[in-house]
């Protein structure tokens, strides 16, 4: 099941990071950013209502979303199947997955996601406030791959 | 129409000067601060900082008369019957706190019962929560009806059950509906409670005479009526103030120490240990004396013409469901978006600067009850203006425009 | 000479223009505050003021970012390993509450010792007797030496009866001394005991590094430390903060709230119930950046070399007896007038506008173990002046005159 | 005991409102107002050790000071005899009793004691400040005339 779901996610990333990031990049009007940012959460698989449990929740004030993690035994790389309740935060964690994904745990050590979310004019998405469901997720990630 | 200015009214503000393409409707998280409120605090530090109460000396004992006048600025605020009856918290969850503590033992036994409303918010909740299990004391809920009011009738069925405390809020901070206050707090005494007004959010709307309302705990947060952060009310009844516990030790709130054991000073000091937020009571007077420059009746007069607007407006937009009746709200106007998880309406109003919030409102036990994910909630202050109402349903249409 | 430029330094400070015929010489009891910080707090509420963590809009995620960076601010300041171990409170008061509600139950059974100076300030006294009796916990105390320090002898016949807790002063507030803080609590560790440290009065004299001192909590006051008032910091490790019980129940600190139960957030929220005072955590980080900016050892120096001058000055004059030994002292010196009571000596300085203090300093155990009613402190911080020093002794002189 | 006291003060009282307040009300240097005070506070007899009990003890932040009440019960006059271990503060005291000794209920209701105290130029010590002795003592005065 996680399999598949990890399999579905690589797709729906695949397509992103060809597709749509440069779309992203390029200026658009505010209303284009927010369709595309739900396009992509779209070509995540969503999360079946069973596995929805509270040990994979991961809290914002807002909205809930979710975390599986899979780590590669042989190369060590870490997969990640992120969901959310709220589309458009779906759409940033597309975004995050895309630079996420697939690395070990000494390429995420390194990562610098606000320059990449920077370059995608996506920046305030990624502030302290604990309210929003992005840091909460990168917080997640970091201790996950951690633990 | 209402004859109260909202625009002189905003001038007050630096604020919205500073946020000139901000529409803030968030106002029941926090209020904008008058210029004069921060002119308090900033006088303060500036020409009378000095700690309070302990002073031999005159810099001290002016600190201390200016601290002082504050309490009893709020108790005429209030029209307490003393000044004692006044204590300063950091805010209304504090307050809370101190009750939930200090009713404990002294009041509440094993077996009793405590009486709240499906729209309370959390802080009349989980401090209760912290300290009936182990103390054996039952916490019951009203449950709503179907305005999203209390249920008056299991009201009555709860109140036969015979709480020793019923607490409730004036005004829920998720939907802005108003309880009925004055009989649900009649009932209650007629059924022999101690009474407990949460009013953060209702201070705002009418404040209350305390010796006229049979309510014996009141408690309100400085920031929410235009005052600072940091600074909040616990009125109480003496009587029942003198049975509190106090959940906070230290200087200033005992008359002697030894190592074996300690006493109590008189009210307030004994529920207000430590240095007080000197600069923080100040302000909330400041803050005191602004409001009751104007007519609430006007400005009341004035939200609901706001409201009216917004939600003649909103029928206009598909798909918006609010979930609060306006004729009942004080200010606050809560939807949902058909299908659509509140989070993504708001992150689209915030892309175009109009400061709402989505979500569950520190008020999750009411959106479980209503099988919600949570909601939008705009909450207008008198220093929201008609066209500020027009570009707030534009960038709703142009939302949920983009979610179709 | 120090070359610290106590002008210069003083020259930050409105208040000593607005009040230019005072001596300020009640720093201990609170400071007075620089125009960068009450500037920080007249700026956000001016600008960005809008309540954290809950939003999804900008300005509120803004006001977040400027809160949650007053944390970073505390926990560089602090050295602490993580942002997660500063929890602001309102005070130390606050903290010492927080502590001792916390850890009983959790850390402390029945039979548990704690273990506490004579010297320590009402707030590290208070809040253990309000839970130590029901929880069957004893609080021992380490008597004082001759010069009026812990005695450390009987310090390690107590530690041999194995506390779970030393909570020690830093300095005390009563006479300034400054405690043997490093080694006592490197004896405490070796115990096993879980240490705590009051810095209300000791973080202007020594900033810890929470990860060289062998410390497991550490509290303090913004508004003793140039900052604002409603503000302090309870800072504690990771994996003992995650120990305490909540003393606070409410918004924020939960993740997930129904009427059966709560779950707690993680830190820091599970011990910041409700709004924070933002202002004041925007104000305490202005106070950092500004006390940083200057050598702390040379403003220790300068202190220093006040204190020789005052106490050069106190010994010409008869009948004043030193209860300070001011070569121990972080900056304050006690005294008494042979026979006489501390609060007539006070008032008279008062009248020469001397602020100073008279009384027992909440640490009567200290007081009562001394036999006196008190003293007079007098407390300098570096915008004291030598001129000023002249002119307090002249004043002293004046006042045992008028006694004689 | 206390009507030896309560006599004591009496005579104390009368020599005070005589010979010392116009004393106080005439310019002096500060120092000379202080000599004054603490002399006024010598014309009122000291509490025996043994009478400095709990019940009667009145609590400033900075020093203690003691009440001890009688009423005459045919005139229903008040009786006062106060001392403090302060010697100024038990000066301000006794100049308070000049104005409060041997008066019934109804006259110390309407007693304005802060425009005596203004009156000879002492206003500053009637101040709210909870440190200070003497709101605290008046505050006891009231209530005990209450009870
Ligand atoms: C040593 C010490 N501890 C604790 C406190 C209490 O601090 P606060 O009144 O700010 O809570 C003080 C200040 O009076 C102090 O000097
Ligand atoms: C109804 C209600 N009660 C209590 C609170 C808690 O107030 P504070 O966060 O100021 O302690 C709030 C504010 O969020 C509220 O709206």
């Amino acid at each position: 099941m996680l399999q598949q779901l990890i399999a579905d996610t690589a797709t729906g990333l695949q397509q992103i990071a060809e597709h749509e990031l440069p779309l992203l990049q390029q200026p658009a009007d505010w209303q284009s950013k927010y369709r595309l940012l739900m396009q992509l959460g779209k070509q995540l698989p969503a999360l079946p209502e069973k596995m929805r449990q509270t040990e994979y929740l991961v809290r914002g004030c807002e909205s809930r979303a979710w975390l599986l993690h899979y780590q590669e035994p042989v190369s060590g790389k870490h997969y990640f199947v992120l969901d959310s309740e709220a589309r458009i935060v779906k759409g940033l964690l597309a975004i995050m997955l895309c630079f996420v994904n697939g690395k070990t745990g000494a390429e995420l050590a390194e990562l610098d996601l606000s320059r990449h979310f920077d370059a995608l004019n996506l920046r305030p998405y990624l502030s302290q406030s604990r309210g929003n469901g992005l840091t909460m997720m990168l917080q997640r990630i970091q201790s996950t791959i951690k633990a | 129409m209402s004859s109260f200015d909202a625009l002189a009214f905003r001038q007050f503000f630096p604020f919205f000067n500073n946020n000139p393409d901000w529409v803030y409707l968030d106002t029941a998280a926090t209020s904008q601060k008058p210029q004069q409120v921060i002119d308090a605090e900033l006088a303060f530090y500036q020409r009378q900082n000095s700690n309070v109460h302990r002073g031999a000396h005159q810099l001290s004992q002016h600190a201390t008369a200016a601290f002082e006048a504050a309490r009893d600025k709020v108790q005429q605020f209030l029209n307490a019957a003393s000044r004692s009856e006044i204590i300063f918290t950091s805010g209304t969850t504090a307050a809370f706190n101190q009750l939930a503590f200090g009713l404990m033992d002294t009041v509440l036994k094993p077996g009793d019962r405590i009486l709240i409303s499906a729209l309370e918010h959390h802080a009349n909740i989980v401090p209760w929560q912290l300290h009936c299990q182990s103390h054996g004391v039952q916490l019951d809920v009203i449950p709503l009806d179907p305005q999203l009011m209390p249920d008056l009738d299991v009201y009555q069925q709860l109140l036969a059950l015979k709480p020793k405390i019923v607490s409730l809020t004036q005004v829920s901070n998720a939907l802005g509906h108003i309880l009925p206050i004055g009989s649900m707090l009649q009932a209650a005494k007629a059924a022999g409670a101690i009474t407990i007004v949460d009013g953060a959010q209702g201070v705002s709307w009418q404040v209350p005479d305390v010796q006229l309302w049979p309510v014996d705990f009141y408690c309100f947060s400085g920031h929410k009526l235009y005052g600072p952060t940091g600074i909040g009310v616990l009125y109480g009844k003496q009587r029942y103030l003198e049975q509190l516990k106090p959940l906070l030790g230290g200087g200033e709130m005992i008359s002697d120490v030894s190592f074996q054991r300690s006493s109590f000073a008189a009210l307030p000091a004994r529920l207000e240990a430590g240095t007080p937020n000197i600069a923080g009571a100040i302000g909330l007077a400041a803050a005191i004396d602004f409001i009751r420059q104007f007519d609430a009746r006007q400005i009341n007069q004035y939200k609901g013409e706001l409201l009216q607007q917004f939600a003649a407006g909103l029928s206009q937009i598909p798909g918006l469901r609010p979930l609060t009746r306006v004729e009942q709200s004080a200010g606050i106007v809560s939807l949902q978006l058909a299908g659509e998880h509140p989070n993504d309406l708001a992150m689209l109003l915030n892309e175009q600067k109009i400061a709402v919030r989505a979500g569950s409102h520190c008020a999750m036990p009411l959106f479980a009850a209503l099988q919600l994910p949570g909601a939008v909630r705009f909450a207008f202050a008198p220093y929201n203006l008609p066209a500020e109402v027009d570009v707030t349903l534009q960038a709703l249409a142009a939302a949920t425009e983009i979610l179709r």
